[in-house]
């Protein structure tokens, strides 16, 4: 292993990442403490070596409750994911569905939970599916319009190549415009995998046993004494952020390998 | 008029009270003795929303930039903005409010934050897939990296920005709407988790269905934008 | 054999955009009898593709009426009696060389061991055995663009419409697949409608060629091409075939 | 009664906020067993700053909530089918605190001072406290929203803060606050002090269940007496609920200790822990028609039954 | 003017993919001189395109030196000497056509009233000046390759790279635009490497036609063109020029 091997690795830039924002982040916290002596200053950036010191005294509850928020957003993510697809579909079957739908689907998205937790309930009259319908219902608008993008930015004459077999319209979905839309549908999955954890908090929010998000709100509201704990469960729910952006990048990876930028010799840099 | 046909539907087909769901009429009658209060905190609303989408779109654009003309740096970068999108409001409420106190900055400060994942991923991706023989045409002029950004990748991106910028909307309007949940004492979402918390439902929704309207305007805003800038794309062809 | 496959009558077409109009096609009236071989021939821009794309029922004239077979072109492209290929490959860049090839079988529901027969069989033809597993991406463009070729000869249709398929392609592979192509449609007895901007290919595929005038495009003249069928490589030397090149010259120059 | 054999009746608890001492009777009650010796099988569900345990109760998501007088009130206006069926504080735990460098050592001194409370509901005691000193909330002085931490009172941007005596209070003590740097305007001393937390029941639920509801209440009742028995034993059972290293015991005593005030307050009879008093609750009720948060007068039969309690100490 | 202008030393391009290897060009050693007009001939797939890119400094050859002027090719990359006509269009869909031939005006920094002359001159050369406010999917597939030849002409470079260029036109545009190339070339006096797969075009225009032979691309014959010049249209019926399209056609069959 010498110096070039190391710096030219694939996983160099990650670790200079990671490495310098704890740096600037451990910084941060000193100088807000010691040079400016702000007010509250470790709930404004904790130190970094507190925050693991926490961790290695509740590693485990926050590993465990972490696991299960990470679970339930999977569920979530899957749900959100299915119904954007579905809806970029029918949206771009043609204009004037697409001009009755959305406006409702932006609406949608203007109802807090708060306001959509009873409606849900009431109409299901179960904590478990309306968790997971909810966790959904967070998720689902990223990847509608990413999606629908990407089904709308096909080269017009492929799509004529695909008229000329007269193909059935499900049939140009499924050999032309889904691998077509596949990249766009993933930055819409990256953009909502990580929500999808955030649906999956917020929902543990409406009275879950377990899960990040219930360690979350007690240590908030427990007083500011529990502060490094408080964000140690912040930084747990980042990070499953961050796990479930790469998993979506490796399935693209392995899915849609033939974009451009995965180009063995396509770089320009 | 559809929509108060389909809304009685719902009510029926569901079943649903009218403290889950209340009827239009109720709710059309908190919104004309409110009207004052209810525009006024639209307009308090949608300025967070605006400012603040404006400022993490630009920040997410920028980073894209960034990572696109460095992506063996930038890609680290991108999910670790990404992550941002994993904290959820309730989280950020209290830390923005220590950074930026109990006014109209901190909920700017979480729509930032909210707004800046989608836009730098997507971003990012236009400017990304380029026709590689489009850049090999730049190559072919010299053209320097930033050349590269202003004559190729970022129009490449622009239909990628727009579907990020639609997001946003979206996301903006909520970040405001739920960010005032916690500390705000002006704005709709102040009213809204206030009446929904004391049982005035109707109020509750007229706040909702202010949020909905502005936030549907605001997108066809954006979606005009998109027409005027993506006049030669491919999803706008007659 | 004789009836008449793909009828045109006064069609026109008027592309409109924000500002301005073209008018592309106009009035054109001609017959294509089923089985036969004809050439669209005219300078660049003068609305070949434009005719192309009218007969295969992918835009509709602004003016007059397409029949084809007696039907609609509508009923035509439904019942899967087209091949086409296009000026440009139109390869699916997710897709390797043979399943480019293999999409118009699977789209028709053919059998998995029949396809790929049928796909190595054109593989050979267009010279791309080596290349079967490949992206497009990684061939050269003539390479691409037969691939497209051999995309549309797979499904055999009964109407065949090519858009200046070989002109990326040099003299020898060119020559090569026209002749293939003229054994195909002997075999097959596909009406081919070749779109060129080589007066000697057309003299030497074609039963007729149609030569059209630029703006607005006009069908200026038909050129029945009175040789002998099958047509070989000697012909192209042949003092018919050099007056049936300075007959289009004329046509040509007359517009 | 469907108590028949070893068959437990499931029954849920919806808390009004996240699991602590403040609702230590039912956790005690769950601990020891009580609910079970019942025949019952208790699940209490955690509350947090999204849950409306009347929206709750109402849709069946719990079946006994957990909540204020006042948030009561209106919901029940609203026509949700909720009913009260005890009453377990009997005082206010509301003060307004300030630090005493800010010189507000009577109400009069809000004037022109940021006074902080959560709204939603719970806002009402202090909008009566304004009334009463006649201060227009308006325009004398700048009543805000706070947030549920106490962040922006350390952080000077509230003067005068809302705060629980056996939670906000406890954690500006916490913070190295000692009694003496703040002042503190108490709501029962004030006379504006309405009900806290209650138990209340669906109605429709109610009318099948009724000595299923008695046998909770007597269970919880009991859970509250020992825990302020033994407020040892009662964090125990609360911090059995939290998760590792969420809060601190020591938190939790002084809550303990500061709830055992309200649910038995000097010289109330424990044999009547849980008795809703038709005195305070109309005084609750009145202020909250004073305060717009009930357009009606309270129809006081309709709002809360005593016949629970009364099968409860049969 | 002697000195040799583009220099290939032993060149060779290998391409690596996950599974495979393609050798594409192998060994290739050639001389251009200055102001020279040099065509690349050989069949589809041979790798004209590479050894064009390999010029172009748009890749490296995994074997051999490439030397511009007497520098590399990076040198000359960056010095903005080349032009270069793709085998595809290559236009930028959010550009219309004028915008597009203004590229690489805008790039090397010429004042905007300067630009439009030069613009309307080139629109007007490839008989585009209707078309120039639209964008490029209302044109032909002649009329982008069109645009952009005038693209690549627009910045009058030192080294000028056309892969295919008039493969997509028809033969009364493309003598047309012949004629025009070769007068812009003595005007200009740019080297200029054409890629072409027709043979005639090859005389016509070039100095010297350089012959590949495929698979791997090899340098199989050099063919100097003797024709005086200016060269004009009667020569194509000379029967120096037949001779040489004999000769060409020898040293392929050669291969
Ligand atoms: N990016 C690439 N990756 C892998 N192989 C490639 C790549 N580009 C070209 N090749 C291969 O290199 C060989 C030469 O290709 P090239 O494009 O140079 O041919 P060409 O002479 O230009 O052909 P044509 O006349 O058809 O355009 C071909 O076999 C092709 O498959
Ligand atoms: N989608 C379109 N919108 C507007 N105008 C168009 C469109 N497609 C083609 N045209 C115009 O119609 C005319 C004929 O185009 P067409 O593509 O049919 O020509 P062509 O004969 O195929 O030319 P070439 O040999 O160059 O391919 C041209 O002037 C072109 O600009
Ligand atoms: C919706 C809602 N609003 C306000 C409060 C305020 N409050 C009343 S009791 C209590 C817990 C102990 O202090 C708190 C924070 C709440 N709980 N829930
Ligand atoms: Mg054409
Ligand atoms: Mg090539």
């Amino acid at each position: 292993m010498n110096v070039q091997n190391v710096l030219s690795s694939r996983y160099f830039p990650v670790v200079v990442w990671v490495f310098g924002l704890l740096v600037v982040w451990e910084f941060s916290s000193w100088f807000l403490l010691h040079v400016v002596e702000a007010s509250m200053a470790q709930s404004k950036i904790p130190y970094i070596h507190e925050l693991v010191y926490t961790f290695t005294q509740y590693g485990y509850t926050l590993f465990v409750e972490g696991k299960a928020t990470f679970s339930n957003a999977a569920i979530g993510f899957l749900l959100g994911a299915t119904l954007g697809g579905l809806l970029a579909v029918l949206m771009s079957i043609s204009k004037w569905i697409e001009q009755l739908t959305f406006p409702y689907a932006i609406a949608s998205q203007m109802i807090p939970i708060l306001g959509l937790a009873p409606i849900v309930y009431g109409i299901f009259r179960d904590e478990q599916i309306a968790r997971i319908l909810i966790a959904g219902y967070i998720t689902f608008f990223p990847v509608a319009l990413n999606m629908l993008r990407g089904l709308r930015s096909v080269d017009p004459t492929a799509v004529e190549l695909m008229y000329s077999f007269a193909a059935k319209p499900w049939m140009i979905y499924w050999k032309l415009r889904f691998p077509a839309a596949l990249p766009g549908l993933f930055s819409g999955l990256k953009i909502a995998a990580p929500l999808a954890v955030t649906g999956a908090i917020l929902v543990e929010l409406m009275g879950a046993q377990n899960g990040i998000g219930v360690l979350m709100l007690r240590n908030l509201y427990y007083g500011p004494s529990h502060n490094y704990m408080f964000w140690s469960t912040v930084i747990v729910g980042a990070f499953l952020g961050v796990v479930s952006y790469l998993l979506i990048s490796l399935i693209e990876r392995i899915v849609a390998p033939w974009q451009p930028d995965f180009r063995s010799s396509g770089g320009d840099d | 008029m559809v929509l108060l046909w389909e809304w009685q539907m719902f009510h029926l087909i569901f079943n649903l009270e009218t403290y889950q769901l209340p009827i239009p009429s109720t709710i059309l009658e908190a919104m004309t003795e409110n009207r004052t209060l209810l525009l006024s905190y639209a307009g308090y609303t949608m300025t967070e929303a605006v400012l603040g989408m404006l400022i993490g779109s630009t920040l997410g654009f920028v980073f894209a930039i960034l990572a696109a003309a460095w992506p063996r740096w930038g890609k680290g970068g991108l999910v670790l903005i990404a992550s941002l999108n994993a904290v959820p409001i309730v989280a950020m409420a209290p830390i923005m409010n220590l950074w930026f106190g109990a006014g109209m900055g901190s909920r700017i400060a979480i729509v930032t934050i909210m707004t800046m994942a989608a836009m730098a991923i997507n971003a990012y991706k236009g400017m990304r897939m380029v026709d590689p023989l489009a850049l090999d045409l730049m190559h072919s002029y010299a053209a320097k990296k930033h050349e590269v950004f202003r004559y190729l990748r970022v129009s490449n991106s622009l239909p990628f920005v727009f579907t990020a910028l639609k997001i946003n909307t979206t996301a903006s309007m909520i970040g405001a709407i739920v960010g005032e949940f916690f500390f705000s004492s002006r704005g709709l979402g102040y009213l809204l988790s206030n009446s929904i918390k004391v049982a005035k439902m109707p109020l509750g929704w007229s706040c909702i269905i202010v949020a909905a309207i502005a936030g549907v305007i605001f997108y066809l805003i954006v979606e005009r934008l998109e027409k005027v800038f993506l006049k030669w794309h491919t999803s706008n062809r007659s | 054999m004789n009836t008449p496959e793909i009828k045109l009558e006064r069609v026109s077409m008027l592309y409109q955009t924000d500002s301005t109009e073209v008018l592309a096609v106009q009035d054109v009236t001609l017959d294509i009898k089923q089985g036969e071989f004809v050439s669209l021939l005219g300078p660049s821009g003068c609305g070949k593709t434009t005719l192309l794309r009218i007969m295969a029922d992918l835009i509709q004239p602004t003016n007059g009426e397409i029949k084809v077979a007696g039907e609609s072109a509508r009923a035509a492209r439904l019942a899967q009696k087209y091949g086409i290929v296009f000026q440009s490959p139109v390869l699916y860049d997710w897709r390797k060389v043979k399943q480019n090839i293999n999409l118009p079988l699977e789209m028709i529901g053919m059998k998995k061991s029949e396809r790929e027969d049928r796909v190595n069989a054109l593989l050979e033809l267009v010279g791309l055995e080596d290349f079967k597993e490949k992206y497009p991406w990684q061939l050269s463009g003539g390479m691409q663009q037969r691939v497209a070729i051999a995309r549309a000869l797979a499904m055999e249709p009964e109407i065949l419409l090519m858009d200046e398929p070989f002109s990326a392609l040099d003299e020898f592979t060119r020559e090569h697949l026209n002749e293939e192509l003229l054994s195909i449609w002997s075999k097959v007895g596909s009406t081919v409608v070749f779109v060129t901007h080589s007066i000697s290919e057309s003299i030497f595929l074609s039963d007729r060629v149609f030569v059209l005038s630029p703006h607005p495009g006009r069908l200026s003249s038909v050129v029945d091409i009175t040789l002998p069928r099958p047509r070989t490589q000697e012909m192209r030397n042949s003092p018919e075939f050099f007056q049936l090149i300075a007959d289009i010259r004329d046509s040509f120059e007359g517009v | 009664s469907g108590d028949t054999g070893d068959e437990l009746t499931p029954i849920k608890l919806q808390l009004k906020w996240v699991p602590q001492a403040q609702f230590a009777g039912y956790f005690m009650a769950l601990e020891e067993g009580y609910y079970e010796e019942e025949g019952l099988d208790v699940t209490i569900v955690a509350g947090g700053p999204d849950i409306v345990p009347e929206q709750q109760v109402a849709n069946g998501a719990a079946d006994i909530g957990i909540g204020w007088v006042a948030s009561l009130l209106p919901h029940q206006e609203q026509g949700l089918p909720l009913v009260q069926i005890s009453q377990i504080y009997q005082k206010s735990g509301l003060v307004l605190v300030s630090k005493s460098e800010t010189g507000i050592s009577s109400p009069e001194d809000l004037a022109g001072k940021n006074v902080g409370n959560w709204m939603g509901g719970n806002e009402f005691e202090v909008l009566a406290l304004f009334d009463k000193y006649e201060l227009d909330p308006n325009a004398d002085l700048s009543f805000v929203k706070q947030g549920f931490t106490m962040d922006q009172f350390l952080a000077d941007e509230i003067d005068a803060a809302s705060a629980m005596t056996y939670n906000e209070y406890q954690v500006v003590l916490g913070e190295g606050f000692a009694e003496s740097d703040l002042n503190v305007i108490d709501m029962n001393d004030e006379g504006v002090a309405m009900l806290e937390d209650n138990l209340f029941a669906n109605t429709e639920w109610l009318e099948n269940n009724k000595e299923t509801a008695a046998k909770f209440v007597r269970a919880s009742l009991k859970g509250w007496q020992a825990a302020i028995d033994d407020p040892e034993a009662a964090v125990d059972s609360v911090m059995a609920e939290a998760e590792e290293g969420s809060t601190s015991r020591d938190h939790q005593l002084k809550m303990m200790e500061e709830v055992a005030k309200l649910v038995l307050p000097e010289g109330f009879d424990p044999a009547n822990i849980g008795q809703i008093d038709d005195e305070m609750f109309k005084q609750t009720a009145i202020i909250a028609h004073q305060y717009g948060v009930i357009e009606t007068p309270a129809d006081l039969d309709e709002a809360y039954t005593h016949e629970i309690m009364e099968m409860v100490n049969e």
